[in-house]
């Protein structure tokens, strides 16, 4: 029986700490859903629910951030998969297929950040945000955004 | 002039309230739901939550007005049988309160329809909410309070 | 449940009290500290428009006190006052517990539904003695 | 869309749009329900007529604007959003509030998780058309509102929590107050359990309605009472042991059953632990410390990094994420994550299969609170015929 962290570190680049110790895993976007594929694999679909997805917009980096909070239920232990992806161009794999409860957090990033999930059928704008910033195609939640 | 006095009169008999949300918190909402309760017992002025928009009398407004619920609140104020009358409820419905800057919130109630009588408060209490209800009938009683409707003709 | 246990139900509810509280022939209690409607009281207010920048709703303006008024504190150089909008505030007494010199005064009362949007304008200026 | 599928599979398919102005929701959510004669075949859930934009108001206010904004994203369940947006910035800071304000935060969010799980227990009874049950439910409410009134000066809207403590402290007298109104508060709820439990209205209406097996609930991120129904033992605050959850005995409710029935019956235990717990810290209130911290001296920077707090809401798990780059006065982003907008928007596929009168119950046994939700999206599920069957026999619990 492998540990979380093994099992995490293995795809991970570095690791971090958000407050209040809550580790982070830095992966690259492309093994996203390798790490969740090998999540269900290993601890079982019944020991953890993807509780959270943020995402932040980096302008000065030029970069998005992505970060997945997952929560495993047995230790009551909450663990953040944290990924970047390019600014200019935000697509990452979906993971609506491995995880169902994707489905809210990844429709809201989509609505607010324009990030793109690549596979998720379900993404549509203007649901939330009202029409005319929508014919604008504004998210409102980025930076630069202006409302 | 029969024929309006006439109308007025069901209002002052029976008046049946209607609650919309239009972006609330949920605040005002519970106040509204604990004013019809039997603490407050709103039945014994007649007041009765109506099923559907066109048995409504009092339209009573929680929230503020989000672009998304400004169509259909105009819609619904429409629907609804002359004469008709309208309450914004909490601080959301009267001006926007806390949201009024935000890109999806037009601001108050009286941005998209006319407003009769406002109650303030974050949310007002049940008795609040009451009492700008009765505030409501005596000025219907007394013709302060006309349906905006009637002017058409 | 069972049929004795209805009945006793039945007897106690019929000779019981109504719940009703026959509003508004008759005032429910109200807590004391219940947070209704406040407004500054002239006479220690600086003017310092601190409530007006720290207020959630944006319900405070800072306005200038009406000619024929004493009694105004001697610190308020430039004669102004904040008005609040009882229409946008969200009583959460923010400005109440930053206020430098503690210039609100707190009441507990809620009934101010009208026609119109009332303000803290008649209130405020209350506070002063008026001299014509 | 789905017009064009039912020439090619013969359904008489009733398109049956549920609100925005449906008697027995008080919120504005739309349900658009696909229907074959009575049976359920698709739902898609409309939000939006309640998105106000609170994550980029709150980009453009300081920290403490944003206290009483996120206070309002919520009217039930307030005060454990404001306590997890402040616990959030506490940890950014590194403050620990005195143990009298960490006990009295406690309190609050008990007394309102009582009052939220009797609202819903309340409109479950108004929805399936027990009227006289509602009324009865609704006016023993307005004891531990009353209670709440004393304790935060406000019946729904308390604005108690600040960085670094509460915003009003109690004295005896109204401990003793309080006290009383619990005290009376218990043999009503007993006796409302033994309602839920024994009538034969509601137990034909809600048992082996909406049934989620433990898998389904975790793999579509259900949290709170509906989680713990299908028991999955799952607990903000026995897991976080955050503010004085550490020290205070409780039990953490959980059911096998996974119905309506079972999710409204957790309800109903966890409004007696509440007011066990509510009960226990009248008695054992720390009197160190000082309860009220100085709203003019808290600081107005926060030191960069992020935080992520975590808060057991009536409804579930409740997430706040709060950045800060250390040199503004506005926080850098605030990211809400909201029980019901997990809750509501994940459980389309709950209601395939069942009749056209158990949508509503599935619903409110969900207890949605749409404010809380506030950002939006649609669900869809594909009303192709082959998806239909498994999606059926995922709710029936043959798969």
């Amino acid at each position: 029986m492998s540990t979380k962290a093994e099992v995490l570190s293995k795809l991970a680049i570095r690791t971090e700490v958000v407050k209040p110790k809550r580790i982070v895993f830095v992966i690259r976007p492309e093994d996203l859903r390798k790490v969740f594929e090998e999540l269900i694999k290993t601890f079982g679909p019944e020991s953890f629910y993807l509780s959270t997805i943020v995402g932040v917009d980096l302008p000065a980096e030029n970069k998005m951030r992505l970060d997945y909070y997952v929560h495993f239920i047995p230790e009551g232990e909450t663990v953040v998969i944290r990924t970047f992806i390019d600014r200019s161009n935000p697509v990452i794999d979906s993971i609506i297929d491995i995880v169902p409860g994707a489905l809210a957090g990844e429709c809201e990033t989509f609505d607010l950040l324009g990030i793109v999930f690549r596979g998720n059928p379900y993404l549509k704008r203007g649901f939330f945000v009202p029409v005319d910033l929508v014919q604008k195609g504004i998210h409102p939640l980025r930076k630069d955004s202006g409302v | 002039m029969a024929v309006k006095e006439d109308r007025y009169k069901l209002v002052r008999y029976s008046p049946w309230l209607l609650h919309f949300n239009t972006g609330a918190c949920n605040g005002c909402d519970i106040e509204v739901l604990a004013a019809i309760t039997p603490l407050y017992d709103p039945e014994r002025f007649g007041i009765k939550l109506a099923p559907s928009v066109r048995h409504g009398d009092i339209l009573i407004v929680t929230g503020a007005v989000t672009k998304k619920a400004a169509e259909r609140l105009k819609r619904l104020y429409e629907q609804m049988p002359c004469p008709k009358f309208v309450v914004a409820v909490g601080a959301c419905a009267i001006s926007g309160g806390v949201f009024a800057k935000s890109y999806s919130v037009v601001g108050g109630v009286d941005k998209v329809i006319p407003v009769d009588v406002y109650i303030p408060g974050c949310p007002p209490r049940p008795e609040a909410i009451l009492d700008g209800i009765v505030k409501l009938l005596k000025m219907i009683e007394e013709g302060r309070a006309v349906s905006k409707c009637e002017h058409k003709g | 449940m069972t049929r004795p246990k209805l009945i006793e139900l039945v007897l106690k509810n019929l000779f019981s009290k109504p719940a009703t509280v026959q509003f508004p022939y008759q005032k429910t209690d109200v807590e004391p500290d219940y947070r209704g409607i406040q407004y500054a009281d002239l006479t220690k207010c600086t003017g310092c428009s601190l409530c007006a920048i720290e207020c959630p709703a944006e319900a405070i303006k800072m306005i200038q006190i009406p000619p024929g008024y004493e009694g105004v504190n001697p610190l308020n150089k430039r004669m102004i006052y904040p008005l609040i909008d009882y229409g946008k505030c969200v009583y959460c007494y923010r400005c109440v517990k930053i206020c430098p010199v503690n210039a609100f005064i707190t009441t507990n009362k809620y009934d101010i539904a009208g026609a119109s949007r009332p303000t803290s304008e008649e209130l405020s200026l209350s506070t002063l003695k008026k001299v014509s | 869309m789905a017009i064009t599928k039912i020439v090619e599979v013969p359904l008489v398919i009733a398109e049956i749009p549920i609100g925005p102005q449906h008697p027995a929701l008080h919120e504005p959510v739309m349900l658009k329900v696909y229907a074959d004669g009575e049976e359920v075949v698709k739902v898609e859930v409309n939000t939006g007529y309640n998105h106000r934009g609170i994550e980029k108001l709150c980009e453009k206010n300081t920290y403490y604007k944003d206290l009483f904004i996120i206070g309002r994203v919520c009217g039930i369940c307030n005060t454990v959003h404001t306590n997890c947006y402040v616990r959030a910035l506490e940890y950014l800071l590194g403050l620990e509030p005195s143990p009298r304000a960490k006990y009295l935060r406690v309190l609050a969010m008990e007394l309102e998780r009582v009052h939220s799980h009797m609202l819903v227990n309340a409109t479950m009874a108004e929805v399936i058309g027990f009227e006289s049950l509602f009324m009865q439910i609704m006016l023993d409410r307005e004891k531990v509102m009353k209670a709440k009134e004393i304790l935060t000066g406000a019946r729904v809207m308390a604005d108690y929590m600040i960085v670094g403590g509460v915003r009003r402290d109690i004295d005896d007298a109204k401990k003793e107050r309080i006290k009383d109104l619990l005290l009376k508060l218990r043999p009503r709820v007993e006796y409302y359990k033994k309602v839920f439990e024994e009538d034969e209205t509601i137990v034909k209406r809600l048992v082996n309605v909406g049934r989620l097996k433990p898998v389904d609930v975790t793999l579509h991120s259900l949290v709170g009472p509906i989680a713990r129904a299908s028991d999955i033992r799952t607990d903000v605050r026995a897991e976080d042991k955050y503010d004085a959850y550490g020290e205070i005995p409780f039990n953490v409710v959980t059911r096998k059953e996974g119905d309506s029935w079972a999710r409204m019956m957790v309800r109903w235990d966890e409004v007696l632990e509440s007011i066990n717990i509510s009960l226990y810290i009248l008695d054992h209130l720390p009197s160190d410390g000082n309860a009220v911290p100085d709203e003019k001296r808290l600081p107005r920077i926060f030191p960069a990094g992020d935080s992520y707090a975590r808060a057991e809401a009536p409804r579930g798990e409740l997430t706040y994420y709060v950045m800060s780059d250390g040199k503004s006065m506005n926080p850098y982003r605030v990211k809400i994550r909201t029980p019901s907008f997990n809750n509501i928007i994940n459980s389309a596929f709950m209601y395939i299969g069942h009749s056209l009168a158990d949508v509503p119950v599935i619903l409110t046994s969900l207890d949605p609170c749409i404010s809380c939700m506030e950002r939006v999206t649609v669900v869809d599920l594909k009303n192709n015929t082959r998806y239909r069957v498994t999606v059926r026999e995922l709710a029936s619990g043959k798969v």
